[in-house]
């Protein structure tokens, strides 16, 4: 039970990592494209971290996947700003191919 | 509880320790790398005495021994290269004292001393190495010393030059690298033990072919020379000296190594080498004769003399490398202590003159004689004139080839004797020529200390000559490449 | 179709890449890069050797020599990047 | 007498030493400079006085160590050695005694002698090799000594002739060094052995033997100036008189025509030699290049060169002599090593003082200079009629050895190739004598009427014309160098 | 077998090669860092798959991230440098001109010369390599063997630090060398200014750097047991350096050059004396008594961690911290 559970998650997660890929690849801007990235991939990356956390054995290997989803997710949130921030800065407005 | 220190140790170790030290007190550069050369030449001094007596010696290092661990290992070629490099490296320390003696110089004193000693624990480890992938290592510590050594002066042709020798000696020690994997596939062990009676399977001439190439490509053997011209004529005068007299001698020397342990080459490979040996003597020959600066010349010589001594190696014939192998270490010997004193010698020309353009040599009124009296006795060494070194072992190598009946190996060395001639006989009349002066010859400026250790080196070179007979058999202890039958 | 040969076959790739970049490349600082390629490709040759089919564990020396080689390359790289640093300050000052 | 078994290498080191501490001294001690170099002088002359009674007593000496295994550094005294070293020593200290006098404020003195004393130093070695070998060390090492001497006025024209110069016998060094390797890979020695050490190797494989003779007198050849390698002694004579001098008559061309001696007599030995079929070929060719020295010479205006082309034609007598196989031609050959040598030194230190005391460079020039400068030009005749090999003069006496060799191998034509040279000797060399002493001096030749030479430029030319007639004259006295040449010839005969 | 595994072999090999590919050849030189990064990441990937969890640890921290970030300092000052005093030139981080002068272009025909030849050798070295032995001869059982006398439980730390610790300490020289070599060779002071990075990067820095402290001393405190060590804690911490620099929480300046200096040559120095000195008692250098080993192990890997992670920010920040002239601007 707690398998499929685990399962659906993960699945879940990994179709918002496609469909955030997607944008990133369809999407026509540099803003639009991160609004994409940031937004599929912290949901992706949560889901998976939840579904993997399920499978997990001890509490230790829990805490640890913790660790690493709240890394990330800041990190995250803080790339996309520096990447949006330069852009902005650098006159980036429109659209860019 | 007392430590027992082998002199092998000491000999890697204490470059080491002196280059720390240097690092931290740069005020005191100067002095602790003599201090720490001169000990170093002591370490060798008693390694040779320990070798000269018992034999070939190992250490295995942490006690763990070969094949899991690393062994070090001194027979008569490696103390004779761990020799030519600490005497070389302490006359050239010394000289160094004066030619980095300007004002405007503190940043290179500074950084030559670490950077030198760094260089000499490499290429000390490399000599006293038996572990292939422990050479790797070895050979990107003396890689990264030398770049920068290179670009010591800081000028933008040298930082060209360094950052294409940079790339160079990556690239060629990745290929190494490349082929350490291969022989790990292969044998699974990477002690030069584990190499040797081994099957030569696709993967071990893959790795054979891998490594040589790498080698070559550090050591500047034709086609794979470009890189070497630039950075050695670029760099300043010491750091030429040991890019040129021991660097490239490093890389050399695992070549040896490689062949005498790796599967004897097949006849046509030998052929292949012997080959780009003469190319790189011919090529180099005819760069030097059009080259216009007293430097670059200098450094095309050492292209073809690398040419020459692959030449000497591959005219093994039906011996195998039993003997050809004594041709090639005598001239890299000879070539060592000869082209440091040239470099030198080069140096102290273009500093008394002012510039090194060949054709203006002879406008000068200034003229250092004593340099250019060492720069020609270092020719005579390099040329190959009796009773130098560098005859001999050009003797030894004509020897082999004509009493294996290969008459191209000996007409390679006498057209590349022929092209030396030529080329250093542009200088000699930059020397010699009087009559575009205006104003009057300031000759014979008495005895400069500056030109006391090119000088010392440029009399090695031709009295070694003489010494051949102990150093041949000093060379065979451990008989590196057995007996001939 | 075991991973050593998949992965031992995508490190002489990554290799040959590698070495026609540092062959035919012009940009500096992608040279360095074709370069570091190499590298990684000669690490795959390396780690491949190591690798042992599951249960068994994989050699531990390859993987040792394979993080040494690493920090070897980082430390070329380095140099080589200061190198093209500094080249590229000296090339600016001589223009203007 | 003590025994100084180190004897040969004292009488290398003499000159060897001297030459460093020559290069070490400042421009300005030309005193202690003259000393050190006329000290060294007479110390090597009278050490090899001492030598050659050694030797004559019997005495033998042979010094050696190994350089590479079975390959030895090895001098030995043996009378060939003999009688060149006691030539060198002798004519040593008179052109130093000249030179002296001749640069006395030139440039670049210090480098001048120490190249000089170096350039002695190998010729001696020459002299005493015991080894094709060793030989060939000091054969390269005398190119390199004389190269500086021959650049020594450092102008275009000089360093072109220099480079000639270096090209010539570099080349014919390595070709040397390709000839040593081969006797050295063909008969496992390389030692000079009165009889040759090619015996056996010959009757196997005489193509390589006969390949190897080639080899070996086309690289000494080169020094002895043999036809047609003659090229770069004419272009050696921007050299400064002195050097000149010592190039011609002991350094360069006698160590290529001693190399050939001992190439013949004691590597291949004179029967083996004979064997191969290769002495008559090299007779031939010295007879050549003695008529096509002499019909060059005739055509020369300028002084030096044409003495430089006599000397092409006259020290291919030594060679002929070689090449002729008999006993009595090899002492022709060898008194010829000699006589020449005086007579040569004679006219060219007599040219240079002809050059420093009157302006004279050219034959044209050459009108009344006998009243100018009686001394040299009386000395200068003296060598000049020995030449031509007016008896009792030193040249008669090898020419007279020489032809009756000929006589003896059944060779004739040598007579007639000797009288012919003599004659074409005479047509070179009379008219200058003609010049000097029976024409007026031309009222345009500027300089004073009795130009004030030194008596260091004076005194040498006398003294070797006054050795010339004595050898001539007293040609059968012990130790005179007829009679050395008598105990070498039965030495490498008998074998 | 495992079928799906293989497929994800496949697919993961592919995107490396095809991402070597795209690196090199892609134009603009900030996508070709950021591709390389990438692959970087993904070969790490590769190596976990390989059972090298060392290895991809010590290749995406060092490896990649680090050298990721010194080809993006290289790149900022490239750009600087080319375009003059500003940025803003180009059109931002995607398609600037090429940053060193063009160099003039390589004939095709050369360039078709050399890939032809690359790929022969590559085609070789493919035969070679399946020719060799498949898991070949190796040296398992001699480490299983060894193991309990090395002091340590994690193979691979145990032969990093002991069976062949003389390449590791050569390796710390290496770095040394290249700290060395990179402080000779950039002189003076920076040519391009810091980039900024605003507020929110700094708050990001500041909640981070315990964060990557505890993870750094953590991965060296493991490597006796598992996956872990010196260099990989070395490059973590290292990564704190260079969140200092950025952030400018951190400037160098010249007084400090002598503690650089000590801490470049602290790992070398100690781990030198402590080769030596256990030499004695019939013991030769490099072997570690018993009952020490561990001790001495992680003394050295303390040290050495600790060099890594100062050499390889001063890496990063290039050059020797030098005084700044008066009312100028910051050296970073």
């Amino acid at each position: 039970m707690l398998d499929l559970i685990a399962a659906f998650f993960i699945a879940s997660g990994t179709v918002f990592f496609v469909a955030g890929t997607v944008g990133l690849l369809r999407f026509p801007d540099i803003f639009c494209r991160l609004h994409a990235l940031t937004k599929a991939d912290g949901l992706g990356l949560a889901l998976i971290a939840l579904g993997v956390g399920l499978l997990a054995g001890t509490p230790g290997e829990i805490f640890r996947i913790a660790l690493v989803w709240s890394a990330l997710a800041v990190a995250s949130a803080t790339c996309s700003h520096l990447v949006a921030r330069y852009a902005l800065r650098s006159g980036m407005e429109g659209r860019d191919d | 509880m007392s430590v027992d220190i082998s002199a092998m140790m000491l000999a890697i170790f204490l470059p080491l320790f002196g280059a720390i030290a240097a690092f931290l007190l740069p005020r005191a550069a100067a002095l602790i790398g003599l201090v720490a050369l001169a000990l170093t030449t002591g370490a060798v001094i008693w390694l040779a005495r320990e070798v000269w007596q018992s034999g070939a010696v190992i250490l295995p290092l942490g006690g763990w021994g070969a094949p899991l661990g690393i062994d070090l290992r001194a027979d008569g070629l490696s103390v004779a290269m761990l020799a030519l490099t600490s005497a070389v490296g302490l006359l050239v320390s010394v000289s160094a004292l004066d030619a980095l003696k300007g004002a405007g110089q503190s940043r290179q004193r500074q950084y030559f001393w670490p950077l030198w000693l760094l260089l000499l624990t490499g290429i000390n480890g490399v000599y006293l190495s038996t572990d292939i992938f422990n050479l790797y290592v070895m050979i990107e510590v003396i890689a990264l010393a030398a770049v920068g050594l290179t670009v010591l002066s800081g000028t933008r042709a040298a930082v060209q030059a360094g950052l294409e020798y940079m790339y160079a000696s990556i690239l060629g020690a990745l290929l190494f690298l490349m082929g350490v994997g291969f022989v790990y596939l292969q044998l699974g062990r990477l002690d030069f033990a584990g190499l040797m009676d081994a099957e030569p399977t696709g993967a071990l001439i893959a790795a054979v072919a891998l490594m040589f190439v790498g080698l070559a490509l550090k050591t500047a053997l034709f086609p794979l020379h470009f890189w070497l011209p630039a950075a050695h004529a670029n760099a300043t005068a010491p750091a030429s000296a040991l890019l040129s007299g021991l660097v490239v001698k490093a890389a050399l020397y695992i070549v040896l190594r490689l062949a005498q342990y790796m599967p004897f080459p097949s006849e046509a490979l030998l052929t292949l080498v012997g080959m780009m040996g003469a190319g790189a003597v011919i090529w180099g020959g005819i760069q030097a004769l059009r080259a216009e600066r007293l430097k670059l010349l200098v450094a095309w010589s050492t292209v073809a003399q690398i040419g020459l001594i692959f030449v000497a190696f591959a005219r093994a014939g039906e011996l195998g490398l039993t003997e050809s192998w004594k041709a090639a270490a005598l001239l890299i010997l000879a070539h060592g202590v000869a082209k440091a004193a040239m470099f030198l010698a080069a140096g102290r020309i273009k500093d008394e003159i002012g510039h090194d353009v060949i054709r203006d040599l002879d406008r000068s009124p200034i003229r250092p004689t004593l340099a250019q009296f060492t720069f020609a006795l270092a020719a005579i060494s390099l040329i190959g004139l009796p009773p130098s070194l560098g005859f001999i072992g050009k003797w030894a190598l004509m020897e082999g080839a004509m009493a294996s009946g290969y008459w191209h190996w000996v007409v390679v060395t006498m057209v590349g004797t022929l092209m030396s001639v030529a080329y250093f006989s542009r200088v000699f009349a930059g020397f010699l020529r009087f009559d575009r002066v205006r104003a009057p010859v300031g000759e014979h400026q008495g005895w400069a200390l500056a030109d006391a250790a090119p000088l010392t080196l440029a009399f090695a070179a031709i009295g070694l000559g003489l010494m051949a007979a102990p150093i041949l058999s000093f060379l065979e202890i451990g008989y590196p490449f057995g007996v001939a039958p | 179709m075991t991973p050593d040969l998949i992965y031992g076959l995508t490190g002489i790739a990554v290799f040959g890449i590698g070495l026609v970049g540092a062959l035919c490349v012009q940009e500096r600082l992608r040279r360095v890069l074709a370069l570091k390629l190499c590298s990684v490709g000669a690490g795959f040759v390396l780690v491949v050797g190591a690798w042992r089919e599951p249960p068994e564990m994989p050699d531990p020396v390859p993987h040792a020599l394979v993080i040494t080689g690493i920090v070897v390359m980082v430390s070329a790289t380095a140099v080589a990047l200061a190198l093209i640093r500094r080249l590229q300050t000296l090339e600016a000052t001589d223009e203007r | 007498m003590m025994d100084a078994p180190l004897l040969p290498l004292f009488i290398l080191l003499t000159s060897l030493l001297a030459s460093p501490v020559l290069f070490a001294l400042p421009e300005r001690a030309a005193r202690l400079r003259t000393a050190i170099n006329l000290g060294m002088a007479a110390l090597k002359v009278m050490l090899v006085a001492w030598l050659s009674l050694k030797v004559a007593q019997g005495v033998i000496y042979d010094l050696r160590f190994e350089v590479l295994p079975g390959l030895e550094f090895k001098l030995q005294a043996d009378p060939l050695a003999i009688l060149f070293i006691a030539l060198s020593a002798v004519l040593w200290l008179i052109t130093t005694v000249y030179s002296v006098g001749y640069l006395e404020h030139g440039p670049h003195r210090a480098r001048f002698f120490g190249f000089f004393s170096l350039c002695v130093a190998a010729t001696v070695g020459i002299a005493m090799s015991g080894n094709l070998f060793t030989f060939l060390l000091f054969y390269e090492l005398l190119t390199l000594a004389t190269y500086p001497l021959v650049i020594h006025c450092g102008n275009a024209e000089a360093l072109r002739a220099g480079r000639t110069y270096l090209i010539y016998t570099l080349a014919g060094g390595l070709v040397l060094l390709l000839g040593t390797l081969g006797l050295w890979v063909l008969a496992g020695t390389t030692d000079f052995v009165p009889g040759g050490v090619l015996t056996d190797a010959a009757a196997q494989n005489p193509l390589a033997a006969q390949l190897l003779f080639v080899v070996l007198i086309g690289a000494l050849g080169v020094k002895a100036a043999l036809f047609p390698l003659h090229a770069w002694l004419p272009i050696a004579m921007v050299a400064p008189a002195p050097v000149s001098a010592l190039l011609h008559a002991v350094a360069v061309v006698k160590a290529g025509a001693f190399g050939i001696m001992r190439v013949v007599y004691e590597v291949f030995g004179i029967e083996t030699a004979q064997a191969l079929g290769m002495t008559a070929p090299l007779a031939a060719l010295a007879g050549v290049t003695i008529i096509y020295g002499s019909l060059k010479a005739i055509t020369q205006d300028d002084i030096k060169k044409r003495l430089a082309y006599s000397t092409v034609s006259q020290v291919s007598y030594i060679t002929l002599g070689v090449a002729l196989a008999s006993p009595i031609a090899a002492v022709g050959a060898l008194a010829h090593l000699i006589h020449q040598g005086l007579m040569k030194i004679t006219m060219f230190m007599a040219a240079g003082n002809l050059a420093e005391g009157l302006g004279v460079k050219k034959v044209s020039q050459m009108d009344g200079v006998g009243r100018a400068m009686p001394g040299t030009m009386l000395a200068f005749s003296l060598a000049a009629l020995g030449m031509i090999g007016l008896p009792p003069l030193a040249g008669f006496v090898s020419k007279w050895y020489l032809a009756q060799g000929g006589l003896e191998a059944g060779q004739g034509w040598v007579i007639a190739l000797l009288l012919g040279s003599s004659l074409l000797n005479a047509v070179y060399f009379l008219p200058m004598l003609h010049r000097a002493w029976f024409r007026d001096g031309a009222a345009d030749a500027g300089a004073p009427a009795r130009p004030r030479i030194g008596w260091m430029l004076a005194a040498p030319p006398v003294t070797t014309a006054v050795l010339v007639l004595v050898a001539g004259g007293f040609a059968n006295a012990p130790f005179s160098p007829l009679e050395w040449t008598r105990f070498i010839v039965d030495i490498e005969y008998l074998e | 077998m495992t079928d799906p595994l293989v497929i994800f072999d496949l697919l993961l090999a592919l995107s490396i090669v095809a991402l070597a590919v795209a690196s090199l050849s892609v134009r603009d030189l900030f996508a070709m860092i950021v591709l390389f990064i990438v692959f970087g990441l993904l070969s790490a990937l590769a190596w976990v798959r390989l059972s090298a969890p060392d290895v991809a640890l010590a290749e995406a921290a060092i490896g990649t991230g680090v050298t990721g970030a010194l080809l993006l300092k290289t790149l900022h000052h490239l750009r600087f440098v080319a375009g003059g005093q500003g940025l803003r030139a180009g059109s931002g981080g995607t398609s600037m001109a090429p940053a060193a002068p063009v160099p003039v272009p390589v004939p095709v025909g050369v360039i078709l010369a050399n890939a032809a030849f690359c790929g022969l050798i590559t085609l070789g070295l493919a035969v070679a390599f399946l020719g060799a032995p498949s898991a070949g001869p190796g040296f398992d059982a001699l480490v299983a063997d060894a193991m309990p006398d090395s002091g340590v439980a994690h193979p691979v730390t145990g032969v990093l630090l002991n069976f062949r610790a003389y390449d590791t300490l050569m390796e710390v020289v290496v770095l040394l060398a290249a700290v060395v070599a990179v402080w000779q060779i950039e002189r003076g002071l920076s040519d391009a200014p810091a980039p900024v990075m605003g507020e929110v990067w700094q708050g990001f820095a500041r909640l981070a750097l315990p964060a990557i402290v505890v993870i750094g001393t953590y991965l060296l405190w493991v490597g006796a047991e598992a996956p872990g060590g010196a260099f990989q804690g070395g490059a973590v911490l290292a990564a704190v350096g260079l969140l200092l620099l950025l952030t400018r929480a951190y400037v160098p300046r010249p007084a400090h050059r002598g503690i650089a200096r000590g801490a470049f040559v602290l790992g070398t120095a100690a781990f030198a004396l402590v080769a030596l000195l256990v030499a004695s008692g019939g013991r030769v250098a490099f072997e570690y008594p018993l009952e020490h080993a561990k001790t001495l192990i992680l003394l050295i890997e303390g040290m050495v961690t600790l060099s890594i992670a100062v050499t390889l920010a001063a890496l990063f920040h290039g050059r020797e911290p030098v005084a700044l002239p008066k009312g100028g601007r910051d050296d970073t």
